[in-house]
């Protein structure tokens, strides 16, 4: 579904990756691998079409991301280093117009539930500027939740959370691969991720290995 | 599409509504600007009058540099831009909505408080009507000029500079025409051609500059 | 695709320009060097003094000319924006780098040589009519374009964000141009019409254009030297460059 | 005590340097906003010369503000300043070296492109000097009280905006002393007086500012 | 050395924890637990005195921390969520200058070797800003190696380390608890922290364990 051809990044008069292609499909997780700075988020961003990468192609469903642009970025969730979280605004607030932004309205009857879910009870009404560290990645995550993308990106998602939210989170992505999902991610954590297909992809040692 | 664009509105007045002090701040800089200079300059009132226009006009210019110089710069910096970037929507109505979120809570009291400062100044009714008009058609047109150095200067040490250097050259004509038809109006020539040249640049502005401001947050937020 | 299409887009890689610009820069700067001689000599000993403003009329061989070019440089950049938003070309951008600073010289030379012309002809340095003020802008154009350029460090970045701001600074041309014509000002109108007749001595004409054209082939000259460097340093890590920097030591 | 001094200044004049394209920008923008009003007001030189020394100042006033919102703003954002407030160090003695190092990357240069402004305006020799003697005597005042103003408002939303009406009024007597002594020098009277208020002022200034908005920091820091 | 009196700290109408009384000798290590929005980093900061707490007291050698002030500064590095870095200044400025304002200064030698050890070699020119994510916690952690103060208090160390840095990162921890050092650290990924004295500090179930 989502495959990448020979793509090339460059920062600086740095080479990040080169000649790296792989197929994401449906159903399927792809744990990126590799040590800090070897490009794991400049790869991620790139695949968002957020990055516009030196040479190579990233296509979805056989067509170029940047021809479809809109098109694709409905199939796309990502969630990135920064939390894309409002400070001003409460956690129920947030939820809502992030899945606004993503291109389906959901009831606030719905955002609730998923606030609640992602152990946020009690906080849906304070301004997230004064959650913690991670009540503020738990409002960014709560998103996953009311996600309809087929495609997630995820970078590492699992910082900052507390073994309980962890928990959660595997489970969370675990259900979406298993409905077809596709899934690629990041972490540095020891995190089990067993459901569905897991292939691993290492970044920075100039090697590419399936698992 | 317009759900999305009403959602951006609606979140960004949100937002500026809920630090309510910054939407008085922006109010009394202009305020605090138009009144400083009979104190820099002295109070002899028919230099005063004649400088009137002229003076409202820079002023409501800053003020809206000012407050629009981070327009982006939150969303950038907590991520939300990049989710802009992300939306199944074209990005250019995204900008729009949020300038006209901008322009309603920053340009609009500023447009309402005009005349009272104008009265400060001995302008008469007449000039009066055409300073406000002069400011309705012209603060969105500043609003949408300024919303694209914002975008280019993003995430840029030093961008609310920079960008005051970019985008007071594209404003000037506004200040000119703005400016002008008050004068025009004193004079007796009647500023009615003014106030056309302002209309179109408003036309002109509202198509042209979301897709330039578009285009360079691509750029900017990679 | 023709042949005529194919070179074009071969001249188009920096690989090829490079040379290439290297065989035209002591062309034009000849070219320059002697048109320039030949407008000096015919505009301060052949043509007439002007009956109405004595000898210090001469300055508009040289005012002219150099704001003629002062625009022209900003739309000749804002073409190769437009070319490099839409086809990628590394070269164009590169083009638009190396035509700034002398545009803006250029635009700093008009406003230097209209306000030293304006003291004996206005009686003052400086006003702030449409004319004069469009083209102080057209100079913090040029400025501002060169900050930006430099403020973004990625270059790939620093090109697209200046391609944008050519294209939307461009609008400031035709209010240059038109300024005498929708304002009633101080500065002169158009005397060179589109059509219709010149309103012109005819030498001073001929001067006037042998003077532009020098300008011109002196632009070309310079900006292509500047190009070359700036190809060398951007495409520093291509094989071409290396194996041309080792050529250049083994000689 | 004054390593850690000349340590700040170094930083961040380095971190001015590096993005040169900032510094020149505050010039320009200077020079613009000086450039403005004339287009606002029409091209008579009488009513221009007349202005120009409050046009000057309001101009450097805003240009020093504009610069200064953001003085602690990066160190907020990105925890240095929770660093300075652990530092073994008087933390008025670091903010000092802060608003020395923005004077000197900001205020300086405008004081040297001010003549050259000012003749625009058809400024006679002995007002260009004085204006001068002020800015050099002002614009450090200025940065020092909007120190206190940019203290107090950071980390709020659209500080900059209220900052700017918080510290606005307390610039407003170096505003005044500022444009009247070239004033007084135009019209003969001598504006001597004027300057060694200005220099009251600054003392006041460098000995008050830094302490009030090291207490205003720790506060906002929380 | 380091005592706390009967703290207690309020956020909003939310009263994070009261009455907490413990003390730090050197040698020690204390590891603060506790879930999302507990209270650590509010704990944390409140004993660098970055925060007020609502009442109680904190004691450095049997003085308020409030009535030492700079004193007290000098003996302390804090390390939290925000990196304190410079992202246009390079790795080795951003050291040399952290350390200055630390109180001490250090050869430009000294800051080379540091970033060394911690893996930075190579990018010790380039501004921070273009650093990865993982890297910029590098060089706001290479402070630690240059660092003479007893008490470090750390708020998530490890976050977005890569395993071989949070490795070296406990390494250094651990010689500096057995250089009769202090450390105050809070985190929740599984990291094994075992030389010297560890205690664990519970925060968020009314609990309060020692180990
Ligand atoms: C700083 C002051 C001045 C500036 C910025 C300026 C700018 C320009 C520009 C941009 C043009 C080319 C525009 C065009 O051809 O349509 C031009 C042309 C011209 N300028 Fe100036 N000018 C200045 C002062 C003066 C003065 C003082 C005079 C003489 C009284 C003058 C006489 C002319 C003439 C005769 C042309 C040629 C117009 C034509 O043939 O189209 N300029 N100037
Ligand atoms: N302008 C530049 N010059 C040189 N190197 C650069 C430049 N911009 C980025 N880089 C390098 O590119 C890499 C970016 O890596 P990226 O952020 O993708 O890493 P990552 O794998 O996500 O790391 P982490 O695990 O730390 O998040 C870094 O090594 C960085 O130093
Ligand atoms: N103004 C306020 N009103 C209500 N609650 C507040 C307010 N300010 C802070 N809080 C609460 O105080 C707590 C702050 O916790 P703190 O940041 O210390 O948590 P933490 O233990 O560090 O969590 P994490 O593991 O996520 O970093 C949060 O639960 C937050 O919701
Ligand atoms: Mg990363
Ligand atoms: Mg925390």
């Amino acid at each position: 579904m989502l495959e990448v051809v020979n793509l090339e990044c460059q920062r600086g008069d740095r080479c990040l990756f080169s000649e790296l292609s792989f197929t994401l499909q449906r159903g399927e997780l792809i744990h990126l691998h590799g040590h800090n700075g070897s490009g794991k988020t400049t790869l991620l961003r790139a695949l968002c079409g957020l990055i516009l990468p030196t040479s190579g192609e990233i296509r979805w469903q056989g067509s170029a991301i940047d021809s479809l642009r809109e098109e694709f970025a409905a199939n796309v969730t990502y969630i990135g280093h920064k939390g894309a979280i409002k400070g001003g605004l409460t956690a129920l607030e947030n939820l809502q117009i992030a899945s606004r932004l993503d291109g389906f309205a959901i009831t606030e009857e719905h955002a609730w539930r998923a606030l609640e879910r992602i152990g946020l009870r009690g906080f849906e009404d304070l301004p997230t500027r004064v959650l913690s560290q991670g009540q503020k990645r738990r409002v960014a995550l709560a998103r996953l939740l009311v996600n309809r993308a087929p495609l997630w990106v995820l970078d590492e998602p699992f910082v900052a959370l507390d073994r309980a939210a962890v928990g959660l989170l595997q489970g969370v992505i675990a259900d979406h691969v298993a409905n077809a999902g596709m899934v690629m991610l990041t972490t540095h954590q020891e995190v089990s991720l067993t459901t569905g297909e897991v292939r691993q992809l290492q970044l920075g040692v100039g090697a590419l290995g399936h698992a | 599409m317009l759900d999305i664009f009403r959602t951006l509105l609606w979140r960004d007045i949100t937002l500026a509504m809920r630090s309510r002090a910054d939407l008085v701040a922006n109010l009394f800089f202009f305020i605090i600007v138009v009144s400083l200079f009979p104190l820099g300059i002295g109070p002899e009132m028919a230099t005063l009058r004649l400088i009137a226009p002229g003076v409202v006009w820079v002023a409501a210019l800053l003020a809206s540099m000012l407050a629009l110089e981070r327009i982006f710069a939150a969303d950038y910096e907590d991520g939300t831009l990049e989710q802009m970037l992300l939306t199944p929507q074209p990005l250019a109505l995204l900008i729009l909505a949020k300038v006209a979120a901008h322009w309603l809570v920053t340009g609009v009291p500023l447009v309402l408080i005009a005349p009272v400062l104008g009265l400060q100044y001995n302008l008469s009714g007449e000039m009066l009507q055409v300073l406000i008009v002069t400011l309705l058609l012209g603060t969105p047109s500043l609003s949408l000029i300024g919303a694209i150095g914002a975008a280019l200067t993003l995430g840029l040490r030093g961008g609310g500079v920079l960008n005051a250097l970019l985008v007071m050259p594209l404003t000037i004509p506004v200040l000119i025409f703005g400016a002008g038809a008050v004068e025009a109006t004193a004079s007796g020539l009647g500023g009615i051609g003014h106030l056309y040249l302002l209309g179109a640049i408003l036309l002109a502005a509202l198509f042209f500059a979301p897709l330039a401001a578009a285009a360079a947050l691509r750029i900017s937020a990679e | 695709m023709n042949s005529r299409l194919i070179n074009w887009f071969k001249l188009s890689s920096p690989a090829t320009f490079y040379p290439f610009a290297g065989r035209m820069v002591p062309w034009f700067s000849w070219i320059a060097i002697i048109l320039l001689v030949i407008a000096l000599y015919l505009s301060f000993f052949v043509a007439p003094t002007d009956y109405k403003q004595g000898e210090g009329y001469r300055i508009i061989f040289i005012h002219v000319p150099v704001a003629w070019m002062s625009m022209f440089i900003y739309v000749i950049m804002a073409g190769w924006a437009a070319v490099g938003l839409v086809y990628n070309t590394r070269l164009s951008a590169m083009m638009s780098e190396a035509l700034a600073p002398t545009g803006a010289m250029f635009a700093f030379l008009s406003l230097w040589t209209g306000a030293l012309w304006g003291k004996p002809m206005w009686g003052t340095w400086w006003v702030w009519d449409a004319r004069l003020t469009s083209s102080l802008i057209l100079l913090f154009l040029y400025i501002g374009f060169i900050a930006l350029k430099s403020a973004i460090e990625d270059p790939r970045r620093a090109d697209r964000a200046g391609a944008i701001l050519l294209l939307v600074g461009v609008i400031n041309i035709p209010i240059i141009y038109f300024s005498v014509r929708w304002w009633n000002t101080l500065h002169q109108g158009a005397t060179i019409k589109m059509s219709g007749q010149t309103s012109m001595d005819e030498t001073m004409l001929i001067a006037m254009l042998i003077m532009t054209f020098a300008v011109w082939a002196y632009t070309i000259a310079v900006v292509l030297l500047r190009v070359r460097t700036i190809i060398l340093e951007r495409e520093r890590d291509t094989t071409w460059v290396r194996t041309l920097l080792q050529e250049g030591n083994r000689r």
